[in-house]
């Protein structure tokens, strides 16, 4: 029955495969690429449905395909695992997945190398899945660059146009920059606990020991210089938390995720909404022992997503790109769930995620139908007045604003109440205020969207605005149908997914907090109407390529904000100029002239010593006798000191 | 009986003379002979060692060395006359354009 | 009067000696009488088949071995095989001389008997045992190689050549035979011999020896000069430029290893207990003349000068050999000389064959692009160059080997470091013959003229340089058996 | 056990051909070349003979080494010096490395090579036969001869078929290489001197031995003791002649003159197999012979390697001649080799054995890769491109692949070995996570100056009007870089295939700095 699971990341390789070497048109591209990983999906269902049939303690499923590493002592199977916590981001992957595939039909049709792009993307969702299922960490790390790799792939898809190209290569570098730190955490890993493996397994019948069960070994220890020890679990834990953050875009390493809208949108959709920027989360979640081992690093986690969520909050506020807005957005739905997991809300954070991906998703499909219907334009200033135009796409996109504001009844609501809730309860209260304060203004912008977007009257009229076909809007209703139904995951009285993760976490189901809650909706709502009113009422002074209405206002800060405070352009100056410049002092001037200077001057040397002895040569046979006379002089006297 | 000693210290002076010759003299006749000083004080050494050792082999070295200085001047002379018929010149100096 | 004793003298020791002389002075009236003008080359070929006769006479003496003439001369395995190399090294360079000395309109009958008394100069030389006959062999050498380095007559810089070395020759053939008088007068003897013997009465005191360690400096400088140690080597650039190349070539082989052959019984015989004394002296003259021999050659362009330098480098490795000649020296000289004197001997052979007629300049350039028009020429001389620097799989690289770790064996380590070190120097000059002729165009047309003489030696050469380099084990147990009489010398 | 000599087979059949080669018409330029490829073909074929019948052997009781396929010919007897062939874990998969990719390399010459092909490929398969004869010389003198021997045909390929600063290029290639081993010359002797006089006293009249396992067994079993001045001095001069071959952080500035002035064949070749001899030399004579040194000089030497890693790798950046940014790939990858060397543990050694045929079989690729962008266009500039993909897809993708393995992506071969190196570098008491701090920025400047390469020639407009009309690889360039990436991916997915045989000898190389510790007498199973 183990091998049933490796089916689920291996058909999409297949898919891969085909698209890579097979198939050349469009039509089947499509089809068998949407198709596998539909497959892989329903596989998905019937192996959770197996895997919850087996009792809580022994929910586990390991299989090992092959010794990957035996160099001497360090041994690495080349394994992957199905337990609750990855079948949960199994069908997120899948499902959502095989919903953009479908969508990416309509949307990519007629793209020059629609083939390729379907190759990547199934490749995208083999990498995802061996992230989520992998058994070690060497495997979840195989995923973790896999994923980025296709990220480059798909963001660079358009790599005529230099800003996609500069786009992707940014992304792979931050991601890599990210996934040095986590280099070097399971380094210390390894060095510290002599396995990789989360959990015990048997690989060609010897057992080797999983990690996690032995944290609490290492929670004495300390490394580091004498004047300054630092705990070891701090120091991999800290390492675990660079790693995440460079991969889920938090605050120091996020300034990829924006620029990453370059990529078609069902790419950001997939990629830049549910998936790859969730696969730090998940790894926090996977290896919450090591976290939990060492509170310094929690509060930082706890503070990275707070300010992070804040940061993009505010930036999401002033951009006129419909995509840069979301990407924003999903940059502080994801300080969002890393605050959780500083807190030790693991399942909040999860629950928070699934939704997450499941609203988000349908944000950008939404945002690519908009661009699909008004022939690719982004910059919301020539939008407006869709709705009539696009019912569909307006309904559904109303429905994921809805719930990413956290409107009631919608999915938003509940995980980011349960949030709240689990800062309130466990009192945390300056991040309590980041975060509600920053899911005030995640209302407003959401609001301010759907009035620039759909309200008032179509400012550029060089388009005709149309509905797109059925292949785009049937992901969209579906989507929009678990949007709405999605807080019924982890209701605060069921609590379903709390159960469901409890072999994994073991968390119990935090109280629901009904005053907490009801302070939230009405923010909320009240935000979003007042983001709708103030972009409804001056719709007029919105001009194509003109200033925001709020710039009178707030002035330069507003553009700071657009801008999202500078710190792309920081680090441009910080780290990129300097780096260019050292390299362009060692490359010209240090290698050249200074080593290699050295090595030639030493030849230079022996030949001006060669230049003197044949000076000597004078020609003269007199001073031949003479330079032999001093020989004789010199042997002579040598004889008498000798013989004295 | 003069002691072996003088001999040796005249030889020596001979020799150094001889040497200075070389050295100091353009002309290449007179650099022959300055050599010959050489060879004929070896010779002066050569016979005073064997007189003071009463031994035979030290004079008869003495034939070997005058009958070699002799082919040397010999031939010496021949090249510079040679060279005399080409460059009309017999100081050593002039005779410098190999160098380097 | 008592009649007078002659001492019992065993001719059959001489018969190599006896042979090239006798065949040298007849060869001398034959060419003046009988051979007409234009026919001078029936006397080379006459001159090689003396030689041969002599070598092949030579083999039944391999098991002889004795001393003759009151212990002055001796014939055992070491002279027997110097002798065989001396042979080898005058018949090629007269092959080469065959088309040579037509081609520059110097041909004379005398030039052929010259080589063969200059090479039974050499063979004295390797067998002497005492003072005076090793004076009389450098003698016969030096004076024969004057003539023969003035021999392009009509060419200034020859008879300036001829002049220098004549000078300085003599010069240091003063202070040679001025040591060997101190030393008669210390020692009362001039045989090897009898030196010996008479260190070995008391335990050295250098204090009670000056007269005699004066002697031997003496004669020490008397060699050096000989085998152009740095600072007494200020002759060779000069006349090996200035003499015609196959005079050159005959002398950067077979001089410098008679020489060595002879300073090699001196100090490994006759003064092997003050050896405390004449190890510095040695050892500061090699240092030299590694150092400076190679560094003189580094920015030559003329390719006779450079290879007069690289004979000087040369000798500094083969004075280290000498210094430990008694733990297994004496074999790495007699490989080195064996593989040097192939090697040197081809690299002139490749220079001869691309002298033009009537020319007398050597410059660098005429090896430009010479891979291009004559591939296997190249090869040749890439060959000999790499040998010469000691890059394996080549006899020099092989011939080095055995140098530095008989001399790290005998204890002087850090001076085969310093020859380690000055051959990467030397390596340069010689790469840059190669890179002349394989990456560079050619500076002006030139036509190599390969008579079928020189054809043939450079072929032996090279196929000798490749097979000492990859095979050397039988010529080194030859060479090893012919060093086990060495001991009786 | 005198089975069939395979080796002797394998190493003289290139030499075979060459002597073929000379029999064929100097301008007959196709015939030339399609014997040297079946030369090759035939010496692959014979080689794989031995990871078939290779079995990894336990070390031998006496501590010699425990190789395979010896053979063993008295050569220089009063020298001790034999041929004497052999090999074990270590150098089994360089030999197979050297053989695979020489047909590759000569399959590439029909593009890149037009004048005098009959030269160039004699050339090339002596440079074969000496390279694999480094590889298998179980004997110090027969190491020495064939290490030197590289150095002619290299010069000759550099500085006859070269680019137009070829003969400064070729010059420095053979002195700075030539000047850095004859220290190990002498090195060399003073083993044999040391040893012969070590064991004299015990057997008088003993000639002693340059048998490399012999001198090794002396050693570990206390007979012959090193002095430790001495021994470092041994280990400083066997430890320059391979760093500059490597070539380490100092001695790295002929790297780019040689590899840009080099044809394309001739610089796959330089850095497919001739760095590896030095990284080869390290473990086989500096670690097995010189424990007590090695241990001594690993801290400083990985301060090198560390410094050469990010060194390499800004510089690459930096750069903007093609073949000059993959120079210095290579030595900040070469960088990462020498710390696993150094980090005299299993792992790191195993780790960089293994990431030596990586390099050798990514960044051969990338040189035929900017071979085959040189001969349509004839520059190696990068302003030169841009959009490249869009007119050559196929090669657009394998070159992605290629870079991608050559900066460590994980499920290509570049990581497993990068990643086992660094474990192993932070598992040795004497390094640890102070220099993989530093090392593990190589991995990430790897990626920066690899994608930037890659960003600049294949993404970006079409401008250029020349770039319009390149056609996408024809069969022959396809089968030569599709040949290179199957072992990429495959040792990417499956590297138990090459560590598996070589852990006994790593084991025994490491059993052996261990012992140091605890006397020589004892020797660790």
């Amino acid at each position: 029955m183990e091998w049933l699971i490796w089916l689920i990341p291996l058909l999409p390789f297949v898919g891969f495969l085909l698209n890579v070497f097979v198939i050349r048109h469009e039509r089947p591209a499509g089809l068998v690429a949407s198709g596998l990983v539909a497959a892989s999906f329903v596989v998905a269902v019937t192996a959770i449905a197996m895997l919850a049939g087996l009792p809580e303690e022994e929910r586990r499923i390991i299989s090992v395909g092959w010794e990957w590493i035996n160099a001497g002592d360090l041994r690495v199977p080349f394994g992957i695992m199905l337990d609750p916590l990855s079948a949960v981001m199994v069908l997120l992957v899948t499902g959502v997945g095989a919903l953009i595939h479908f969508y990416s039909i309509g949307y990519m049709h007629g793209d020059a190398r629609v083939v390729r792009y379907f190759a990547y993307l199934n490749l995208f969702v083999t990498m995802m899945l061996f992230l989520v299922m992998g058994n070690n960490m060497l495997i979840l790390f195989l995923g973790w660059e896999g994923v980025g790799l296709c990220s480059f792939l798909l963001i660079g898809h358009w790599f005529e146009r230099k800003s996609a190209a500069a786009a992707a290569v940014k992304a792979f570098v931050v991601n890599r920059i990210g996934d040095a730190a986590f280099i070097l955490a399971m380094l210390a890993i390894y060095a510290n606990f002599g396995t990789l493996n989360f959990y015990e397994v048997t690989v060609a019948g010897e057992v080797q020991p999983g990690f996690l069960e032995r944290v609490p070994e290492i929670i004495g220890q300390s490394f580091g210089p004498s004047w300054q020890p630092i705990a070891l679990a701090t120091g991999i834990s800290f390492l675990l938390l660079i790693g995440a953050t460079g991969k889920s875009a938090q605050f120091p390493l996020f300034v990829w995720l924006p620029d990453a809208m370059a990529g078609p949108t069902p790419v950001s959709a997939l990629i830049h909404a549910a998936t790859m920027v969730t696969g730090g989360v998940y790894m926090m979640t996977r290896t919450e022992a090591l976290f939990a081992a060492s509170p310094a690093t929690q509060t930082w986690v706890l503070w990275v997503g707070a300010l992070t969520a804040l940061i993009a909050g505010t930036a999401a506020i002033a951009q006129w790109d419909i995509k840069r807005v979301l990407a924003y957005s999903t940059v502080s739905q994801l300080g969002f769930m890393v605050a959780a997991c500083g807190m030790g809300a693991y399942v909040a954070a999860i629950f928070h995620l699934l939704t997450h991906g499941i609203f988000k998703a349908l944000l950008f499909l939404g945002s690519g139908s908009v661009i699909h219907g008004t022939h690719d334009t982004q910059d919301m200033r020539k939008m407006g007045g869709l709705r009539t135009a696009m019912p569909t796409t307006y309904w559904t996109y109303l429905v994921g604003a809805g719930a990413l504001a956290g409107i009631v009844p919608l999915a938003g609501f509940w995980s980011k109440d349960e949030i709240l809730a689990h800062a309130l309860s466990h009192n945390h209260w300056p991040q309590l205020i980041i975060l509600f304060l920053t899911s005030l203004l995640t209302a407003f912008y959401m609001g301010r969207q759907v009035a620039l977007v759909f309200f008032g009257t179509q400012r550029d009229t060089h388009y005709h605005a149309h509905e797109s076909g059925r292949v785009m809007t049937v992901p969209l209703i579906v989507l929009a149908v678990g949007a709405v139904i999605g807080g019924a995951i982890n209701l605060p009285w069921g609590h379903w997914l709390t159960d469901w993760l409890h072999p994994v976490l073991h968390e119990e189901a935090g109280s629901f907090n009904p005053v907490l809650a009801l302070i939230a909706t009405a923010g909320a709502v009240g935000m979003s109407y007042l983001g709708w009113w103030l972009y409804t009422s001056n719709a007029a002074k919105v001009k194509v390529g003109g200033k925001d209405p709020a710039y009178r206002y707030t002035g330069d800060i507003w553009d700071g904000l657009e801008e999202a405070w500078y710190v792309d352009r920081l680090y441009e100056r910080v780290i990129v100029q300097p780096f260019r410049g050292l390299g362009d002092f060692l490359a010209r001037v240090f290698d050249p002239q200074g080593i290699d200077g050295l090595v030639l001057g030493i030849g230079r040397f022996f030949g001006w010593a060669g230049a003197q002895v044949r000076e000597l040569q004078s020609g003269y046979v007199r001073t031949y006798a003479l330079v032999f006379t001093a020989g004789v002089v010199l042997v002579l006297s040598f004889m008498l000191i000798f013989t004295r | 009986m003069v002691p072996t000693s003088y001999y040796i210290l005249l030889s020596a002076a001979l020799f150094t003379i001889g040497v200075l010759g070389v050295l100091i003299r353009r002309n290449a006749i007179v650099v022959f002979m300055a050599v010959e000083l050489m060879l004929n004080a070896a010779n002066l050494a050569l016979v005073a060692y064997a007189r003071e050792r009463l031994s035979i082999d030290g004079q008869v070295l003495v034939f070997f060395v005058i009958t070699v200085a002799a082919a040397e001047v010999a031939v010496g002379l021949a090249l510079l006359v040679a060279i005399f018929r080409t460059k009309r010149t017999t100081d050593v100096d002039e005779v410098s354009t190999l160098r380097g | 009067m008592d009649s007078i004793q002659i001492p019992p003298v065993d001719l059959r020791l001489l018969t190599p000696l006896l042979i090239v002389v006798s065949w040298a002075s007849l060869l001398l009236l034959i060419d003046v009488f009988v051979i007409p003008e234009g026919r001078k080359k029936l006397t080379g070929y006459l001159a090689i088949a003396g030689l041969a006769v002599a070598g092949l006479a030579g083999i039944p003496l391999w098991n002889v071995s004795g001393s003759t003439f009151a212990g002055m001369l001796v014939l055992d395995r070491y002279s027997l095989s110097l002798t065989w190399i001396f042979l080898i090294a005058g018949a090629l360079s007269i092959a080469i001389a065959l088309d040579y000395l037509p081609r520059h309109a110097i041909e004379q009958g005398e030039y052929y008997p010259l080589i063969m008394v200059a090479v039974a100069g050499m063979i004295l030389m390797a067998q002497g045992t005492d003072l005076i006959v090793l004076f009389l062999g450098i003698e016969v050498l030096s004076i024969t190689l004057y003539i023969l380095t003035g021999f392009a007559y009509p060419r200034l810089t020859s008879e300036e050549a001829a002049m220098k070395y004549l000078v300085l020759g003599a010069f240091a053939a003063g202070f040679f035979v001025y040591g060997i008088a101190l030393i008669f007068g210390a020692t009362g003897t001039t045989s090897l011999a009898g030196i010996a013997a008479y260190l070995g009465r008391q335990p050295f005191a250098p204090q009670a020896e000056t007269l005699f360690l004066a002697g031997a400096s003496l004669v020490l400088i008397g060699f050096s000069f000989k085998v152009a140690l740095v600072p007494f080597h200020m002759w060779t650039p000069d006349v090996y430029e200035g003499s015609p190349t196959p005079v050159a070539a005959f002398m950067s082989v077979g001089t410098k290893g008679a020489a060595l052959a002879a300073l090699l019984r001196f100090v490994a015989f006759a003064i092997e207990d003050a050896r405390p004394f004449w190890l510095p002296v040695l050892a500061t003259l090699a240092v030299a003349t590694m150092v400076i021999g190679n560094l003189g050659a580094l920015g030559q362009s003329n390719v006779k000068r450079m290879l007069a330098y690289s004979s000087i480098g040369h000798a500094g490795y083969i004075l280290l050999a000498i210094m430990v000649a008694v733990e297994g020296g004496a074999e790495a000289f007699l490989f080195y000389m064996l593989a040097y004197t192939l090697t040197n001997l081809g690299a002139f052979g490749v220079l001869i064959a691309l002298e033009q007629r009537g020319e007398a300049a050597w410059s660098i350039d005429d090896f430009g692009g010479l891979y291009q028009r004559r591939p296997l020429l190249a090869v040749a001389m890439a060959l000999f160059m790499f040998s010469l620097a000691g890059v394996p799989p080549t006899a020099g690289f092989m011939a080095k080997f055995f140098v530095f770790t008989t001399a790290y064996g005998g204890g002087l380590g850090w001076l085969a470091l310093v020859g380690v070190l000055t051959s990467a120097i030397a390596a340069y000059y010689y790469l840059r013959v190669v890179v002349k002729m394989f990456m560079q165009e050619p500076a002006r047309e030139l036509r190599p003229e390969l008579s079928q003489g020189l054809n043939l030696e450079i072929v032996i050469a090279g196929v000798a340089t490749l097979i000492l380099g990859l095979l050397p084990a039988p010529f080194v147990l030859l060479v090893e058996r012919s060093l086990s009489a060495l001991g009786g010398g | 056990m005198e089975s069939f000599p395979i080796l002797s087979l394998v190493l003289w059949l290139p030499t075979l051909g060459a002597l073929a080669l000379l029999a064929v018409p100097r301008d007959n330029a196709e015939l030339a070349r399609r014997i040297a490829l079946m030369v090759a073909v035939l010496t692959l074929l014979a080689s794989l003979a031995l990871p078939l019948g290779y079995a990894p052997a336990a070390a031998a009781s006496d501590g010699s080494l425990a190789l395979q396929f010896v053979e063993r010919v008295p050569w220089l007897p009063m020298l001790g010096a034999s041929y004497s062939l052999g090999i074990d874990g270590v150098s089994l998969w360089l030999v197979m490395l050297t053989t695979f990719l020489l047909p590759i390399v000569i399959l590439s010459t029909w593009d890149s090579v037009h004048k005098e092909v009959r030269n160039f490929q004699i050339l090339m398969l002596l440079l074969a036969t000496a390279m694999i004869g480094v590889f298998v010389a179980m004997d110090l003198l027969l190491f020495y001869i064939f290490w030197e021997f590289t150095l002619i045909p290299m010069t000759l390929l550099i500085g006859i078929w070269g680019g137009s600063n070829r003969v400064f290029a070729a010059r420095k290639f053979f002195l700075y290489t030539f000047s850095g081993s004859v220290l190990m010359l002498l090195a060399i002797i003073g083993l044999y001197v040391l040893n012969r006089e070590a064991l004299a006293a015990a057997q008088p009249g003993y000639p002693g031995t340059l048998d490399i396992s012999a001198i090794a067994a002396n050693l570990r079993s206390g007979v012959f003791r090193l002095d430790p001045a001495m021994e470092r001095l041994l280990f400083g001069a066997f430890f320059l002649a391979f760093a500059i071959k490597v070539p380490l952080w100092p001695f790295h500035t002929w790297l780019p003159d040689a590899h840009v002035e080099a044809p394309t064949a001739g610089s796959v070749i330089l850095a497919g197999v001739l760095l590896k001899l030095g990284s080869y030399g390290m473990i086989r004579f500096n670690l097995t012979l010189f424990p007590e040194a090695a241990r001594w000089a690993a801290p400083a030497i990985a301060v090198l390697a560390v410094i050469g890693i990010i060194y390499g790798a800004i510089v690459a950046f930096a750069q903007t001649d093609m073949k000059k940014l993959v120079a210095y790939s290579s030595v900040s990858h070469m960088g990462f080799i020498v710390l696993g060397i150094f980090a005299l543990n299993r792992a790191g050694v195993s780790g960089a054995i293994l990431q030596s045929i990586n390099h050798g079989l990514s960044t051969g690729a990338l040189f035929l890769i900017v071979g085959v962008l040189y001969e349509r266009r004839h520059t190696r500039e990068l302003a030169a491109y841009g959009g490249i993909w869009k007119v050559m897809p196929v090669y657009g993708g394998i070159t992605l692949l290629v870079a991608l393995s050559s900066a460590g992506l994980p499920g290509l071969n570049g990581f497993v070995g990068e990643y086992t190196i660094m474990q192993g570098a932070f598992l040795a008491p004497e390094l640890g996570w102070p220099f993989l701090g530093f090392a593990v920025f190589g991995v990430v400047l790897a990626a920066v100056y690899l994608l930037r390469l890659y960003q600049t020639v294949f993404m970006g407009e079409l401008d250029n009007p020349e770039n319009q009309g390149l056609q996408d690889l024809n069969r022959r360039e396809l089968v030569t870089l599709a040949a290179l990436c199957v072992p990429i991916v495959a040792l990417g997915l499956y590297p138990a295939f090459a560590l598996g045989p070589m852990q006994a000898s790593v084991a025994d190389v490491v059993n052996g700095l261990a012992n140091t510790v605890a006397g020589r007498i004892d020797l660790l199973p």
